[in-house]
């Protein structure tokens, strides 16, 4: 728990709560504003309009989407398991708020920081498979089976390139807090010297979040809509929500592990160390923000230009050479940091 | 606080083991195994033992039970119709050395329980990541170098019978 | 550390694993390749030659006290050694006879050996638990080798739950010691010794743990059926191998960890276990017809004189036991490696005693192989089996356990009934159908009368002047 | 040490009850008239062939299985990563020697197919 | 606060039902999952043990016997796999396995 209080007049509020009621509250904005954001984008990218009917610029589209899945007729199919297709959609959504806990948005600003805090978010994301897996499992379809269980396949497979990129940073920060980690890089990114495990990160955060290229659990010739084909109504909503969420933790932890979380790039060089508490948290919060933004909009620009892989490709990257590629880059930054220190 | 916190998580534990073993369907088994293993990482946790708590998550709901999961679902295997349906000598047996074990533990337990420690005061810098890799990777060598011996034995013996081979010649 | 010191104490653990990582990589790359069984020939002589080379240095720790090498030890890594070199030899002519010759099966022995080696040197709980796996999981695939069958899959299936359920109680036996003492390590318990009752379960658990891998009796009942279900080499591997290491394993165990004290009488645990694993052991293989099943009691009661020895808790007994380790296994994989050849020729189902009838004149080598190996395994002189018999027997009269010695014998007289039995079949009956009968290879013939050079040589050793075997183990 | 996770207790609370809460919701707010075809699994306008629950290749398993022994692999190398630089020369050589092996077995099981889910011994 | 006999209640009854499960069982998925169960019990005894000796050696032993638990988990499924094929079901009464 961040020990931090911050006293406005009487009040006396602790840190660690303020980050997180806003931390939550922007994870699941995160979600509306997404689905706008890459609505217009992939208009823009198309050559189209998208969205402008519903308020200014279409701004209220996010809203009234919501509202349509809140009020659509909500259907489990027969011989299906109706607690388990009920409590699947639950799953990614309450995985995906989990990890905004260990995440720090500044310096100081952070809801807590636990010894194992790396190893915590890995666990959280491996929990976020049983969606899937039940979801396929419990509608009773067959392409609702086979989408979840080939979600749940990619999913494991590239969290293992994943965890290795992490690793190699962890080399060099010589802990697993993602506070030591984010203040480890005020003066060089990890992007800078560690690329290729950046690199891999950043596919493996592609894959995680199971959009194009690599959405072959919905890929829509084979599978129709995959493990959520039976499902509609605020069911459907929570695992698009979740996508969504996906998609913003995805840009957090790029940003967190590889380009420098708060920091400015060299930030040592020019920041001075005794800047003001308000303004530096203020500086802190909207460059985090900034380049969370930057990294969704990749992941949407992405999805609208590049074609899908199949899927024997998609695994074949994963495990014959994403993982052993980012096995032998931490292999190589080991031994170059243990002979140079 | 920490103890209503305890009694919780023993509740949670305990029910989904017993609900694991008398739920006729195999796929809820698994599940209600997940939850016991979830709530044994938050015990875990009350003990201070927090690298273990995570890794208990990592390693066994997370990979363990998905393998579990995918091997039920790849099977599909098919419900115990009647779990209960009549009185056998065997249920009988079981929940007589059931009940033996129990009694047996809960009675050597109760010898001990004065001789034994309180909880240990230094616990929470033991239970750290950074303790782990400390002896594991020095006093701890041998059993290290085993256990990716014994992963890479279990891998190829699991392949091994797992596909189907095709007679030579 | 001392890595190099920890590297040569461990060596033939480590020439095995390297050299089962070797045939894996080997299969991977060039499937089928002949290359993977020389490389695990090769690799077992040369562990071998260590192992034989370290024998007579006295007991001493390694990799931070995780590990014991020289003394005991170092004679168990020779017994498995020995049992698994000649398995191996044997089991490439075998699988190759029934289409099951996979490089995978050698990756699997010496993985196995691997871990058995770590096991028979254990002297922490932690490394005992990983040997014990290691082995343990190696076995289970084994035995579900021939899975295009049904037989095959369910002995695998039976020996993999049963034997799960087993490490749980070993494991909570661990737990419950570390507990009572604070240390995992052997010594460390063995030191730290009390009569709490916490102490006395664990104990207990443990040795539960350790009497189903050694199948003595309430915990016997995976075995026949593994036996029957595995291919016949790979059985022979473990039914000696595997037990000798979980003899040694306890061996250091009892004598290190469970010093006596007050309240924890498990010398007469052990006895009883012993007497009724000896009886039924035996009289339930008086009934095989099946000659795998029959040397699978024969087996269990093999343990029961082995556990005669460990309930005598005396040096003299442990050494004892050791050597009668070394005798079943040149003597079992020898009987084993004979029925196996049998068990090649196609035609009629040679498992089967009564389908043995007349086949002694037949192949009069492979005949007189049978019986002398038999008669070794009955406990008749001038074999080895009995000098093994007489030594376990000896140590438990001079420990005051006559009548359990008794029991012993008793139970080893009636053993005679089936081992002659299956010579009587050998000889005294008439064929009743021809078949052709196939030759084995020069390497196979090679490889039995190595072992029943052995049986005879270690048979007349005793009483020969110069120095013997039995003197070479007391001197631990 | 258990302060540090309390946020986390809350968290997840909070977390689930506004899953509920969305769930609940839709079932208040949506309608719900049910018919033996709205409620058939969906199969492109057809009725459904079969069990859904068929048996599909032996790959899935595969690739689970690997994932478990470098699951493993990652959570034996965290804390080495923490805290190699200390350790020695011979810490860090077993740890390469771990990986090695590791690999080995990995290479095995990509050359025997894992990922090749059409192949004849992958079938059930 | 909290004693040491309440976790190792727990771990001992959670051992207990364990033990039930593999003996009445029919499934062998079920059975397996079982024994996962006991394996569990007993890292909670080991974690409990390490906590109150106030030493990491049971956390180590612990972390072992999860890595044992993941090769056996591997194993023993395939081997659940292999046995689907030949017989097309797991319950192992119809394998004629476990005859006490």
């Amino acid at each position: 728990m961040n020990p931090a209080i911050l006293e406005i007049g009487p009040l006396a509020i602790p840190v660690w709560a303020i980050v997180l009621g806003v931390g939550m509250i922007s994870y699941l904005n995160s979600a509306a504003i997404l689905v706008y954001a890459e609505r217009r984008i992939a208009a823009f990218i198309q050559n189209r309009v998208g969205p402008n009917r519903v308020g200014p610029f279409g701004l209220l589209q996010p809203l009234a989407d919501v509202l349509k899945l809140l009020l659509k007729e909500d259907v489990t199919p027969t011989h299906g398991y109706k607690k388990l297709h009920a409590i699947a959609p639950m799953i990614p959504v309450i995985t995906a708020l989990l990890s905004v806990a260990v995440i720090p948005f500044g310096a100081g600003l952070y809801v807590t920081d636990i010894n194992a805090a790396v190893l915590y978010l890995l666990a959280v994301a491996s929990l976020g498979v049983y969606g899937v897996t039940l979801a396929g499992w419990a509608s009773n379809s067959k392409y609702s089976l086979l989408g979840g269980l080939r979600a749940a396949a990619q999913m494991i497979s590239y969290e293992l390139p994943m965890g290795m990129a992490v690793a190699s940073v962890i080399l060099m920060t010589g802990s697993l807090s993602l506070v030591d980690i984010a203040e480890s890089q005020s003066m060089w990114w990890n992007f800078f010297v560690n690329p290729l495990g950046a690199v891999i990160f950043i596919i493996c955060a592609f894959a995680e979040s199971n959009r194009t290229p690599f959405d072959l659990v919905e890929a829509e010739q084979e599978l129709v809509g995959g493990f959520h084909t039976e499902y509609s109504s605020m069911k459907f909503g929570m695992f698009f929500l979740a996508e969504y969420m996906h998609v913003f933790i995805g840009s957090i932890l790029i940003t967190t592990f590889f380009f420098g979380s708060y920091h400015l790039p060299f930030a040592d060089l020019y920041i001075p160390a005794d800047m003001n508490i308000w303004l530096k948290g203020i500086l802190d919060v909207s460059v985090f923000t900034l380049k969370v933004c930057f990294w969704c909009f990749v992941f949407i620009w992405v999805r609208w230009t590049i074609p899908r892989f199949k899927y024997n490709q998609v695994m074949k990257l994963g495990w014959a050479r994403l993982l052993p590629l980012s096995i032998i880059n931490f292999m190589v930054i080991a031994t170059i940091m243990y002979f140079t220190n | 606080m920490i103890v209503y916190l305890f009694i919780l998580l023993a509740v949670l534990a305990i029910g989904s083991a017993l609900a694991m073993v008398i739920n006729k369907n195999v796929v809820n088994s698994a599940l209600f195994l997940v939850i016991n293993m979830v709530s044994l990482a938050g015990i875990y946790l009350l003990l201070n033992a927090q690298f273990l708590a995570v890794i208990q998550i990592l390693v066994y709901a997370g990979a363990i039970m998905v393998l579990f999961l995918f091997v039920i679902m790849l099977l599909n295997v098919e419900d115990e119709e009647k779990l209960f349906d009549k009185f056998r000598v065997k249920y009988f047996l079981a929940f007589i050395l059931g009940a033996a074990v129990v009694g047996q533990i809960f009675y050597s337990i109760a010898g001990v329980t004065d001789m034994l420690p309180e909880i240990s005061s230094n616990m929470a810098e033991i239970g750290t990541v950074e303790e782990a890799g400390d002896v594991l990777y020095t006093k701890y060598l041998l059993p290290f170098e085993m256990t990716a011996i014994l992963l890479t034995a279990a891998v190829v013996g699991a392949l091994m019978v797992a596909q189907y081979k095709i007679k030579k010649g | 550390m001392d890595y190099l010191g920890d590297l040569q104490a461990f060596l033939p653990g480590i020439i095995t694993a390297v050299a089962g990582l070797a045939v894996i990589t080997i299969e991977a790359l060039k499937s089928g390749h002949k290359s993977a069984y020389w490389v695990t020939s090769f690799s077992l002589i040369v562990a071998l030659f260590f192992g034989i080379q370290s024998l007579g240095t006295p007991l001493q720790e390694a990799f931070s006290g995780m590990l014991v090498h020289g003394g005991i030890a170092a004679f168990g890594n020779v017994i498995i050694l020995l049992g698994t070199l000649f398995c191996v030899f044997l089991s490439n002519d075998y699988l190759e006879g029934i289409d099951h010759n996979y490089n995978e099966v050698y990756g699997m022995i010496l993985f196995a050996t691997s871990g058995m080696i770590c096991l028979a040197g254990a002297n922490d709980l932690i490394s005992l638990f990983l040997g014990l796996e290691t082995m343990s999981i190696c076995l289970y695939v084994m035995a579900g080798l021939i899975k295009n069958e049904k037989q095959g899959a369910e002995g695998a299936l039976k020996y993999f739950l049963l034997g799960a359920f087993s490490t749980g109680f070993l494991l909570y036996g661990a737990a419950l010691l570390y507990g009572a003492t604070g240390t995992t390590s052997i010594p460390g318990i063995g030191a730290a010794a009390s009569s709490d009752l916490l102490f006395l379960a664990g104990a207990a658990l443990l040795l539960i743990g350790f009497l189903f891998k050694v199948s003595a009796v309430p915990f016997h009942m995976w075995t026949p059926d593994v036996y029957q279900a595995t291919p016949t080499t790979l059985t022979a591997y473990m039914a000696t191998a595997s037990k000798a290491a979980t003899f040694m394993a306890m061996i250091l165990v009892l004598s290190r960890a469970l010093p006596s004290v007050e309240g924890l009488d498990w010398q007469a645990v052990l006895s009883v276990v012993a007497i009724i694993t000896m009886i039924f052991g035996n009289i339930i293989a008086l009934v095989q017809d099946n000659i795998k099943r029959m040397l699978a009691y024969s087996s269990i009661a093999h343990a029961g004189y082995a556990l005669v020895g460990l309930s005598a808790a005396t040096p003299e007994g442990y050494s004892a036991v050791a050597f009668y380790l070394f005798a079943y296994t040149i003597m079992n994989v020898g009987a084993f490696g004979v029925v196996a050849y049998y068990e090649r020729n196609k035609g009629l189902d040679f498992s089967d005693v009564n389908n043995l009838a007349g086949l002694g004149f037949k192949k009069p080598m492979m005949g007189v192989m049978m019986s002398l190996f038999l008669f070794s395994l009955a406990g008749i002189p001038p074999f080895v089996g009995f000098v093994g018999k007489y030594y376990v027997f000896a140590a438990a009269i001079n420990a005051n356990m006559v009548p359990l010695a008794i029991v012993g014998v008793l139970a080893s007289a009636a053993s005679v009934y089936y081992y002659l039995r299956v010579m009587v079949y050998l000889y005294f009956r008439e064929a009743h159908k021809e078949t052709e009968m196939i030759d084995a290879s020069f390497l196979y013939k090679g490889a039995l009368v190595i072992l029943a050079l052995l049986t005879v040589y270690y048979g007349i050793e005793p009483i020969l002047p110069f120095g013997g075997l039995m003197e070479l183990i007391t001197g631990f | 040490m258990l302060d540090s996770y309390f946020p986390i207790l809350i968290l997840a609370g909070i977390a689930i009850v506004l899953a509920l809460l969305l769930m609940t919701l839709s079932r208040i707010l949506g309608p719900y008239r049910p018919n033996k075809h709205k409620l058939n699994p969906y199969e492109s306008g057809m009725d459904p062939v079969g069990e859904a629950r068929e048996r599909y290749s032996i790959s899935f398993y595969l690739v689970a299985m690997e994932f478990i022994v470098f699951d493993l692999e990652v959570v034996f190398i965290y804390p080495w990563a923490v805290r190699y630089l200390d350790l020695g020369l011979g810490t860090f050589i077993s740890m390469m020697v771990f990986i090695t092996i590791l690999l080995i077995g990995l290479l095995y099981t990509l050359k025997k197919g894992t990922l090749d889910w059409d192949l004849k011994t992958n079938k059930i | 606060m909290l004693e040491i006999d309440w976790f190792l209640g727990i771990s001992a009854i959670m051992f207990s039902i364990g033990i039930i499960g593999v003996l009445i069982r029919r499934n062998a998925v079920v059975i397996f999952m079982c024994v996962e169960l006991m394996l569990n019990a007993v890292n909670l005894t080991l974690v409990s043990f390490s906590s109150f000796h106030g030493n990491i050696d049971g956390q180590i032993f612990v972390f072992f016997a999860l890595a044992v638990a993941a090769a056996e988990a591997v194993v023993g499924l395939a081997i659940i796999i292999a046995i689907f094929r030949n017989n097309l079901t797991v319950d192992v009464t119809e394998i004629n396995l476990l005859r006490w």
